[in-house]
């Protein structure tokens, strides 16, 4: 991944990537675009924002840390658009996560998947955000009033084949 | 033999560092560099049951071999999104 | 309903609302905004554009030609945005259809879901999509190489309980 | 009593016109509209155990009674989204 020019969006200085961890603000659209590229084949397309929120088991979060193992994070994005290609025939699917500081209300992660038809889209896009949250090694450290502390959520395995069924299974799929 | 080792999130604030450079004597696997890691750090060894591995940025196995200028990356339970 | 004024988008001269029928483009971002007002107690934001396909069922669509009874069909948006509401508290949803001619690529709704959880969102946003397609008088023309044929899908009926649970059921509620 | 008949789709192909105005005979219903649709347009007569119906803006049924300038809607299977 190329790093972004500081002060600049990524969209304004490279061709859009299917997979991103960037430092620059997000934007849903990019990922919009990424899918949808290529004609008017597709009937649907399905998104989603992940986004930072001012209060977290009862703390006042102040903002957020991301951080990444940027090469392996990009691979196991690049392995969740792979996955969801064998599972959803014809879907394409892109998504972008942010790393270093955010304040409440930014995007962390935006997903797109566009197809022809909406069941699929909605399957593959939710899909992609539970396998982020299993297999990709970005981590983030919630600041409060009063403290900070890392979250840890999922001990990642990508050939964690029960944790790849539970998130098709969430997926509706 | 030398190799990078990364570390992560509350990993890298118990050890202090992201990277460090560690010597290990050949024939050496991931858990080689693990076993000197915890030798320095001991604050570290809650994690071995509940990390994950990777050598040169692929997911790996503390059984692996490792070779001369590897980077070895010990990873904490993952949140993102 | 306010009507557009020709040749601009709703977006530039009025309040967003949360449902909308128009003969305007339709903007995914206008909706996302309408139901991420409000502060950052959102974690999660699904959203979903139904887009005119080029093909359909074999044939070459030239355009569509949507056509609504805009008085009910606004009603029964704010149907879904209010059982929606019951079924997922918390969650906000926000909902457009444009009407008249379409050509391939343009979206024909616009959908956006806001919530704490993401599972919530995603369920709202489905939900929204697939209680459209059942109770909203709302119907579509396909014009293609060689004739027209209008398409008819469901039976309009609020009432009906086994098309709102199979809507909830797709939905992974 | 006089009654708007509005009519959408192919319904509206059908009769050729997507609003009507209907003399009824007090008391009308819902069904008494639908009839003298069908007498003068028997070709929408397809349409009635498909169809849904609504009284100013409001769906409602066929028994439903319908009073001076009511609007009454003839909806063929909706097909938005």
């Amino acid at each position: 991944m190329t790093a972004p020019l500081p002060g600049r969006r990524y969209t304004e200085h490279m061709a859009v990537p299917a997979v991103a961890v960037t430092t620059a603000p997000l934007s849903l659209e990019a990922v919009i675009d990424v899918v949808s590229a290529g004609g008017s084949a597709s009937g649907a397309v399905a998104s989603f924002s992940g986004l930072v929120r001012d209060h977290n088991q009862g703390r006042t979060v102040t903002f957020l840390e991301y951080e990444a193992y940027v090469p392996l994070a990009v691979k196991g994005m690049e392995r969740i658009v792979s996955e969801a290609g064998e599972t959803w025939p014809g879907v394409r699917l892109a998504l972008h996560h942010r790393i270093g500081r955010l304040d409440p209300g930014e995007a962390s992660i935006v997903i797109a998947a566009a197809g022809a038809h909406r069941a699929d889209t909605f399957s593959a896009c939710r899909y992609a955000i539970e396998r982020v949250k299993q297999i990709v090694p970005i981590w983030k450290r919630e600041h409060f009033e009063g403290g900070d502390v890392w979250l840890e959520g999922a001990t990642a395995d990508p050939e964690d084949e029960a944790a790849r069924a539970q998130a098709l299974r969430v997926s509706c799929a | 033999m030398r190799v990078t080792v990364r570390l992560f999130a509350r990993l890298r604030d118990l050890a202090g560092s992201g990277e460090l450079v560690r010597e290990l004597e050949e024939p050496a696997t991931v858990a080689s560099a693990w076993r000197s890691l915890v030798d320095e750090y001991p604050q570290v060894a809650e994690y071995e049951r509940i990390m994950s591995v990777a050598v040169n940025a692929d997911y790996s196995r503390m059984s692996a071999a490792v070779r001369d200028g590897d980077e070895i990356a010990f990873l904490p339970p993952v949140s993102g999104g």
